[in-house]
């Protein structure tokens, strides 16, 4: 093997190491997600089978009786648990106080089984009560079965007679991890808003990207570009702020501007209007101000990358368009924007996936608010799948969301790249060796 | 038109880079300024092209004061050192550039490229975009749009220097033709002597922002006024002999070598003297026999090149027609001829 | 014989008035310390307290720490999250490691101990309680022609359904109409999504679970929707309420900028402490939820718990079971109850002087806590209020009216529920 | 030579600089408040101040109740986010190097993949990286979190990267391997030197992507108690008992102030990213 | 150490650049590689080097064959046409890297540096980074470096094409000089004629991967082989003049010129021919007198340079020493020297 070559790869591995598995890994695992019902509930890695209550309300109207028998506790004192409670190394009174004064006793819940234990008199402890009544458990209600044979032993021991479509069900009723299905895809596509909210990101995208991401930060370029050294970089690092503060604070500046207490509410009540929400009073100024909020972060990328691209043009070709006669306009319009293509390219590309993947901003502003006018997707995948109030995140249908993000992405990177004319990008080595 | 500068000085923050520097060129004449790295040259061109504002004085474009005239308000066309062509546009875009800016009609604007383009022979190459060119055919390009807006100055900032010797030759000829067919007034910065005196009607040699000559090539290569200005002028360049006023001739300490000098150099017995000697002036054929030794000889096509060592130290070129009878470590005595030399004060001046 | 034991322990949403949720644990395991030196036993127990400002992240850890088995021992979180962490096994049930029969544990109230239970388990132990009243400033309500008498009883009025959701309206229209309360303000909701908005819909009859399943009532959610969407067609309540930054909100509420509006029991300590609403009792009159049409008045509580997670040994368990057993006596629970405003969770911690000589607390405890419902533990609760809010917000913000926004909820919580929500 | 900074005498600079400083108005204005309301306080509904006060600076000087000793965040936030930024500009630097220069099999695919993967918003992949964590034994250790952080940065950083090294002349590598040096020896000491700007700019970039981070340590290495400054920040509006707006803005202020003076130090270098970047 | 190419081929890809090339460099000859650009000059001494691997043929230095060798392992010193100097070393540290890469300690590197840059006159700018150098002294630098290894072999790879007129002249002295000194084999590739024939021993001239001539600078300038190589060398450059065989002489087709031819040429009657006339062999001193227009004059300092249209259109170049009384525009009769032309056939072969 070539010695480049071989350095290449060592070169190469810890960027190749740290993308596969942080990046690509995480993305197809994301993709197998997304074929799931994963939820917080169901659990990441793998599930059990319980009979709990809450799993066989399926069953109830399927087979009531087996259900109803199964969800039942019982507590029987019966020879089998005396022997074992015999075993536990207790005082040996206990199982003969039991024995002599309980057996046969049947008792519908736990609590009610270690009230009894508790009164015998040899006076148990709370952590032997708590062993001691274990041993009579004669039902599976609540206990978790790490296999479905674990499952079915139990239960015939217990004495259920089942056929295997009844097994199936049951296991597939007390189940608590994830099961694959389409779903979440269907979910997705029947759901009222997602048109909705997937015109809103293209919305979004377009409109940020092409108000500011770009358009903007050409100005800003161009702008600085025309002005003495000190200046220029004031206004360059005014415009750097937003990117750098951190996004609690910025949007509450925003907020301290709009809101109905804000700059504006004040400014206009001098003139006598009455105070009002600008930022959420309507959906035209929700997206004004998403707008406005997200394209003043976007702006700065852009500028960094087009001012520097303008200070690779040589001066001399500003002189010599000068002296042949270009206005400032004229100058902007023939010598420097064509040179732009590709910064501009660059730069269109590289933001158009990251405001597809940003919501920080639209969550922090308007929360998608007014109603759902200013929701986007990424935003959607978070609300839907990743922020649930009451504890139960939809894993799956998170990752189907993110999935359809990831596929618009890939589509627009490829049509991107092609622009680019992706074959020039990578050049074949000078030195053969 | 004649570009005056008038009392012109020009400084960048603190550096004081021109001071009073008082220029004319005549209508229709080609004036190289020529001088060393940093003298201030291309600080001086672009004043006149008005991308720098003088920091005092004025400048004139005949009668006419252009000093706070921005450069588009100016005719005047440049063509930059680095060329500076638009690498986005294709010859005929980059030619007509001036014109468009203007305002001027597309059809129009192809005919004036067209034929300025064939003025400079380029006529082929319209379709073709700078990255495409050599370097010969962007220097006409640059040339041709510098042109095609008819300025009243030309103003060319080392046009030359990225060519090599072959095109540079062709190209001094080129812009030296079509100058004198467009009959433009035109200044031509550069630091190379050959080009300056083959190119222009006057050479003015700058020398830390100012001007230390100006005159025709033949005049300041036969009659510098100074060591700097006769360093600077001839290819090969010339030598020069330290020594000292002795009886009326230059003597070199310690030597033998004597050379009488004219009666019109008035300086008194013992002062210390330069004697600048060309290499043409350092021949078999002159009249004043010196001997000394060949340390390095070089061929030159149709002319031999020798360096020689006299006795005493000091060293004296001289270029003669190819032979081959004189080889490193030979010794020669060759003769300086007394017509060609060049007397200086030791602070450079002519004497 | 020498045991050194340690016992991690976090909370979520804790800050710096919530220190308690932590620090009591701490106390308790000095307690059992003790009692093992009585023993015979040299316990040495080190509680390790992690809290956490946020909710997202605390959940996101812990879920994942779970997963890994590196959960801590014990953890303070809300009661809902025992639904789904139960059925995902990161959590083991409570009642396997204590005697519930057993002081304290018996003297918890028995709503609150049934808000910690699943599946007829009882998996936690109530770590704080709450409830969320009305609340109405007083000088407005004179100024509408409320007597000081009328004031005082109108808690008992509103609990027997003598005063409703609509007198509320009314009310709130009178104060703006009579200019005490700018547009807007007469009605003022909080300000952002949370358990509050439930109350509003079991107040206008509706339930949130029944028999382990979930239950959308459609008329009863419809006369909810429909009672935020009149506050904002009357002009009491913005219609762009939601959302709004917190600071402002508090500042205007604690100075009369609002006329009514409802809140959390721990809202009194902000508004004294923090928004210097000192003189409290005399500008504020709090009581249930009213009635609304076809409901009761009631509140919601929203109690955390501590809760046991899985995966460690059964010692350390069974002392965490014991620390958490402690930390639930009154004299400790108290002091944060008292600390971050939040009410005692047995009825004997009424009976310390610290908490029956507050008198915010010992009213609210027993205007409030007796009628208080709780969202059930019920792991598909969260996809039914995130499409319930969804609809809430689109009907108050006009965005659809109110009957496309019930049409829209039923169908998606039919999409996405199936048959695990009853639809009637 | 004649191409010095200076502009042109030909257009005049002012409108610019109004024009700019017009649009630039609200933002200077917001920002101004901010700090403002940091050190005064304010009537609801007025935009002049009353009074001034450093009550919301409370915290540089004593710890707050319950949170813990800013100073310590700080370093925190400083040990993480230099870690992240070694991390970050390390492996693009030697990845770009290789895609630019070394004859490595599916250079191309590489650059692309690594770009199209910047379409993932990384909150979803938290769950999938966890997995990958637990599973290579890093999760619940920091340096675990500090390598998922970099990932996350590295698209931008190899691209940086490599349109750098694409720029530096190959004589010098030339050069260096007619000298005797081995590949590696020459992208050390002769290469590296010259795509300084390129580390510059990245590093810069990287900080202040890890300055920022928020999620990442809380979640993936809850055991390391890493608070970062973003969290102590999130903290102070957790909820609504803690509620502390003049603070919240104060240490958002005392947050923004180093990357400042980072910035301040090196924007030089993120002017040359084009060197750069987009060239690829 | 000797170097021979054998056979040598390279392509990149589908494109062929040399095909086929045997090339002998004897040991401590200097041998220019001169040719237009694109012939595949870099190309060749890339593949000298080991930066390019030759996709035929061998390379051998002395007897040991390389072709394979990494240049890590060749021993050979480079200077680059941009002298590739390491921007943030300073002087010592770039001349003392080869030293340092092979492990040499520091002190005997110091030594070594010291040395070597004593050699190439930069002993006291050894503190200085390469931005602070002027070319010249960049120049020197790289070729300090090159030979600080005591390399076997020394490439320069058109290392004076980006230095201006009057420093080129400088360091072509210095160069040879060097080589000289260190008795090193060295190969220069250059584009520049004057170049080539001022500083080596023998020349090869290539031309689209083949070399069309090899020989010494005299030999390729008075006995070129073909009409493309005496096109190349020769400062004014040669002028050619298109005929027929007639009579035993060449004849211009419409015009009176004709110029006997020697016998040797055995071209049948009517056989189109070239003539080269150099513009030194057309001059008032020559024997077939010839009239024509002078089109073109320049002044180059000792020198002037005349272009005289003849009747019937061809051009001939005329250089002469400086003298006044010829201006464009005058008639003029001056004559080539029979001796000096060249005759070429129709398709450039010499006859
Ligand atoms: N914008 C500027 N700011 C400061 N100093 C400058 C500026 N432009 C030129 N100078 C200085 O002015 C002097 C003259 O520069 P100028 O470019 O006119 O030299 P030049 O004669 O054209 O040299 P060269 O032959 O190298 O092009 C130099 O010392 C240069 O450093
Ligand atoms: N890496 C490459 N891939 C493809 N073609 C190449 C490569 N390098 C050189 N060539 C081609 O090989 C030919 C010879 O190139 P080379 O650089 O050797 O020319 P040169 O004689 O050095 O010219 P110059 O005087 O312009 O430097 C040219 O046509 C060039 O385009
Ligand atoms: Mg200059
Ligand atoms: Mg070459
Ligand atoms: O969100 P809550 O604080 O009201 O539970």
């Amino acid at each position: 093997m070539k010695s480049s070559r071989m350095l290449g790869l060592i070169m190469i591995a810890p960027a190749a190491i740290m993308i596969l598995l942080f990046f690509l890994m995480p993305v197809v695992l994301t993709g197998v997600f997304s074929m799931t019902n994963m939820t917080t509930a169901t659990g990441i890695s793998g599930g059990a089978y319980q009979i709990a209550p809450h799993s066989l309300n399926d069953l109830k109207s399927t087979m009531p009786d087996i259900a109803e028998q199964m969800s039942q506790p019982r507590y029987t004192i019966d020879e089998t648990g005396l022997k074992a409670v015999e075993g536990l190394g207790l005082d040996a009174g206990i199982a003969t106080e039991l024995r002599a004064k309980h057996m046969g006793e049947v008792f519908k819940t736990r609590r009610e089984a270690e009230r009894m234990i508790k009164g015998l008199d040899q006076g148990p402890s709370t952590t032997q009560v708590k062993q001691i009544s274990e041993q009579f458990n004669r039902s599976v209600v609540n206990s978790r079965f790490s296999s479905r044979q674990e499952l079915f032993t139990a239960l015939d021991t217990l004495g259920f007679k089942l056929t295997d479509a009844q097994k199936d069900s049951i296991a597939e009723a007390t189940y608590t991890g994830w099961n694959w299905t389409t779903e979440n895809f269907s979910r997705i596509v029947s759901s009222p808003d997602m048109a909705r909210v997937l015109f809103n990101t293209l919305l979004y995208v377009a409109l940020v990207l092409v108000l500011f991401n770009t358009t903007y930060a050409m100005l800003l370029a161009i702008w600085t570009h025309y002005m003495p050294a000190a200046p220029a970089t004031i206004f360059r690092s005014i415009w750097l702020l937003p990117r750098i503060t951190p996004v609690v604070i910025y949007v509450l500046m925003w907020k301290w501007l709009a809101w109905d207490t804000g700059f504006i509410s004040v400014l206009m009540g001098k003139f006598g209007y009455p105070p009002k929400n600008y930022l959420l009073d309507n959906a035209y100024n929700a997206w004004l101000f998403v707008i406005l909020i997200n394209g003043f972060i976007g702006a700065s990328m852009g500028m960094l990358v087009f001012s520097s691209a303008l200070k690779a043009i040589p001066k001399s070709q500003f002189f010599a368009s000068e002296v042949d006669g270009a206005s400032r306009w004229q100058q902007i319009r023939y010598i420097i924007l064509p040179q732009m293509r590709w910064p501009i390219l660059f730069v269109t590309c590289y933001q158009t996936l990251s405001l597809l993947a940003s919501f920080n901003e639209i969550l922090l502003s308007t929360r998608g608010g007014p109603g759902k006018a200013t929701e986007v997707w990424s935003l959607a995948a978070y609300h839907t799948a990743l922020n649930n109030y009451a504890g139960n995140l939809e894993y799956g249908l998170g990752a189907a969301m993110a999935l359809v993000l990831v596929v618009i992405g890939i589509v627009l990177s490829l049509f991107y790249l092609r622009i680019f004319n992706y074959g020039t990008l990578v050049s074949r080595p000078l030195i053969e060796d | 038109m004649r570009v005056l500068l008038d009392n012109f000085s020009k400084s960048f923050g603190t550096t004081k880079v021109i001071e009073n520097m008082t220029l004319e060129v005549g209508h229709g004449e080609m004036l190289a300024l020529l001088g060393p790295s940093g003298c201030g040259k291309s600080t001086t061109l672009f004043a006149i092209c008005g991308i720098h504002r003088p920091t005092g004085g004025r400048i004139l474009f005949g009668d006419r004061d252009v000093t706070d005239l921005p450069s588009q308000a100016r005719n005047i066309g440049v063509v930059f050192q680095s060329y500076a062509l638009y690498p986005h546009m294709t010859v005929a875009e980059n030619i007509g550039f001036p014109l468009k800016v203007k305002g001027m009609p597309g059809e129009d604007i192809r005919k004036e490229v067209d034929r300025i383009s064939g003025l400079v022979h380029i006529g082929n190459l319209l379709g073709r975009r700078p990255a495409e060119l050599s370097g010969g055919q962007q220097q006409r390009v640059a040339l041709a749009r510098a042109l095609v807006r008819k300025p009243d100055v030309l103003l060319l900032d080392e046009p030359l220097a990225n060519l090599d010797a072959k095109l540079r030759l062709e190209m001094r000829s080129e812009i030296r033709r079509i100058q004198r067919e467009t009959g433009i007034t035109a200044i031509l910065v550069t630091h190379d002597q050959v080009e300056a005196m083959s190119m222009c009607d006057r050479i003015a040699i700058m020398k830390e922002g100012e001007i230390v000559q100006i005159a025709t090539p033949a005049e300041m290569y036969n009659d510098p006024r100074t060591a700097f200005v006769a360093g600077f002028l001839g290819n090969p360049p010339i030598t020069f002999l330290r020594g000292v006023m002795a009886n009326g001739a230059f003597a070199i300490p310690d030597s033998e070598i004597r050379v009488p000098l004219p009666v019109s150099i008035a300086a008194s017995e013992g002062t210390k003297l330069m004697l600048g000697v060309r290499p043409e002036h350092f021949t078999p054929a002159g009249d004043i026999a010196v001997s000394g030794k060949v340390t390095f000889a070089e061929t030159q096509g149709r002319e031999n090149l020798y360096d020689v060592s006299l006795d005493g130290g000091p060293l004296l070129r001289s270029i003669q027609p190819v032979r081959h009878d004189v080889n490193i470590g030979d010794a020669v005595t060759w003769a300086i001829d007394s017509k060609g030399v060049l007397v200086f004060a030791d602070d450079g001046r002519r004497l | 014989f020498a045991k050194d034991i340690t016992i991690s322990v976090w909370a979520g949403g804790t800050g710096p008035n919530d220190t308690y949720r932590l620090d009591a644990i701490e106390i308790a395991a000095q307690q059992l310390e003790r009692e093992a030196a009585i023993r015979g036993e040299d316990l040495k127990i080190k509680v390790e307290k992690t809290p956490y400002a946020d909710w997202e992240s605390f959940k996101q850890a812990l879920t994942l720490a779970a997963e890994a088995k590196k959960a801590p021992n014990i953890v303070a979180t809300g009661h809902e999250d025992i639904g789904p962490w139960s059925q995902a096994g990161l959590i083991v049930p409570i009642e396997d490691y204590v005697d519930l029969d057993s002081w304290p544990l018996n003297g918890i109230y028995e709503n609150l101990m049934e808000i910690a239970s699943f599946n007829g388990v009882v998996y936690g132990i109530p770590q704080d309680a709450e409830s969320r009243p009305m609340f109405f400033w007083k000088p407005y309500m004179k100024a509408i022609g409320y007597s000081d008498a009328d004031l005082d009883a109108l808690p008992q009025k509103v609990q027997d359904g003598g005063y409703t959701m609509a007198n509320v309206l009314e009310d709130a229209k009178k104060m703006q109409d009579k200019g005490l309360v700018q547009p807007g303000y007469g009605f003022y909701p909080r300000n952002s999504n949370g358990p509050d908005y439930w109350q509003f819909y079991t107040s206008f009859g509706g339930t949130m679970e029944e028999d382990g399943k979930l239950v959308f009532d459609k008329a009863a959610m419809t006369r909810t929707y429909q009672f935020f969407a009149d506050a904002v067609k009357d002009g009491v309540t913005k219609k762009n309420h939601i959302g709004m930054p917190g600071d402002q909100w508090w500042k205007e509420v604690a100075t009369g900028k609002a006329g009514i509006w409802h809140g959390g029991t721990w809202h009194y300590a902000r508004l004294v402490k923090q928004e210097g609403l000192t003189n409290f009792f005399d500008n504020v009159v709090f009581t249930l939820i009213p009635a609304g049409e076809g409901g009761k008045a009631n509140t919601l509580t929203h109690p955390l718990v501590y809760l046991l997670t899985s995966g460690h040994e059964k010692e350390e368990t069974e002392i965490a079971a014991q620390l958490i057993k402690i930390a639930s006596e009154p004299r400790i629970n108290v002091l944060h109850a008292m600390k971050s405003a939040h009410l005692g969770i047995a009825k004997a911690e009424s009976e310390i002087d610290l908490y029956s000589s507050d008198r915010w607390a010992r009213e609210a405890t027993e205007r409030l806590l007796p009628y208080a419902n709780a969202m059930p533990n019920n792991a598909d609760f969260g996809t039914y209020w995130n499409i319930m809010w969804k609809g809430l917000e689109a009907s108050w913000t006009g965005a659809k009216t109110v009957d496309a926004s019930i049409g829209d909820v039923e169908t998606e919580l039919k999409s996405t529920l199936g048959d695990k929500i009853v639809i009637r | 030579m004649a191409e010095k900074s200076q502009v042109s005498a030909n257009y005049s600079t002012w409108p610019v600089i109004l024009a700019l400083s017009i649009v630039s108005a609200p933002l200077v204005l917001m920002y101004a408040y901010l700090f403002l309301d940091t050190i005064t306080d304010t009537a609801v509904g007025s935009l002049i101040p009353d009074s001034f006060t450093l009550r919301h600076w409370r915290f540089l000087w004593e710890t707050l109740p319950g949170k813990p000793n800013i100073w310590l965040v700080t370093l925190n936030t400083l040990i993480f986010t230099t870690s992240v930024t070694a991390v970050i500009v390390l492996v693009s630097s030697m990845a770009g190097y290789v895609l630019s220069r070394l004859n490595v099999p599916a250079r191309g695919f590489f650059l692309a993949g690594v770009m199209v993967l910047h379409a993932f918003p990384s909150v979803t992949l938290i769950i999938a990286i966890f997995i990958v964590l637990q599973m290579i034994g890093l999760y619940n250790s920091l340096i675990g979190v500090i390598l998922v952080k970099a990932a996350i940065d590295l698209p931008l950083g190899i691209w940086l990267m490599k349109g750098f090294y694409d720029t530096v002349p190959w004589e010098i590598e030339m050069a260096g391997v007619v000298d005797g040096a081995s590949r590696f020896r020459v992208w050390r000491s002769l290469v590296l030197p010259q795509v300084r700007p390129g580390i510059m700019a990245l590093g810069l970039f990287s900080f202040l992507s890890g300055w920022s981070e928020f999620i990442l340590p809380q979640v993936l290495a809850p055991g390391g108690k890493v608070q970062v400054l973003s969290v102590y920040l999130s903290s102070l509006i957790a909820d609504d008992n803690n509620f502390d707006f003049g603070t919240f803005k104060a240490v958002g202020v005392f947050y923004i102030v180093p990357v400042l003076i980072v910035y301040a130090l090196f924007h030089k270098y993120l002017m040359n990213i084009y060197g750069g970047g987009s060239k690829g």
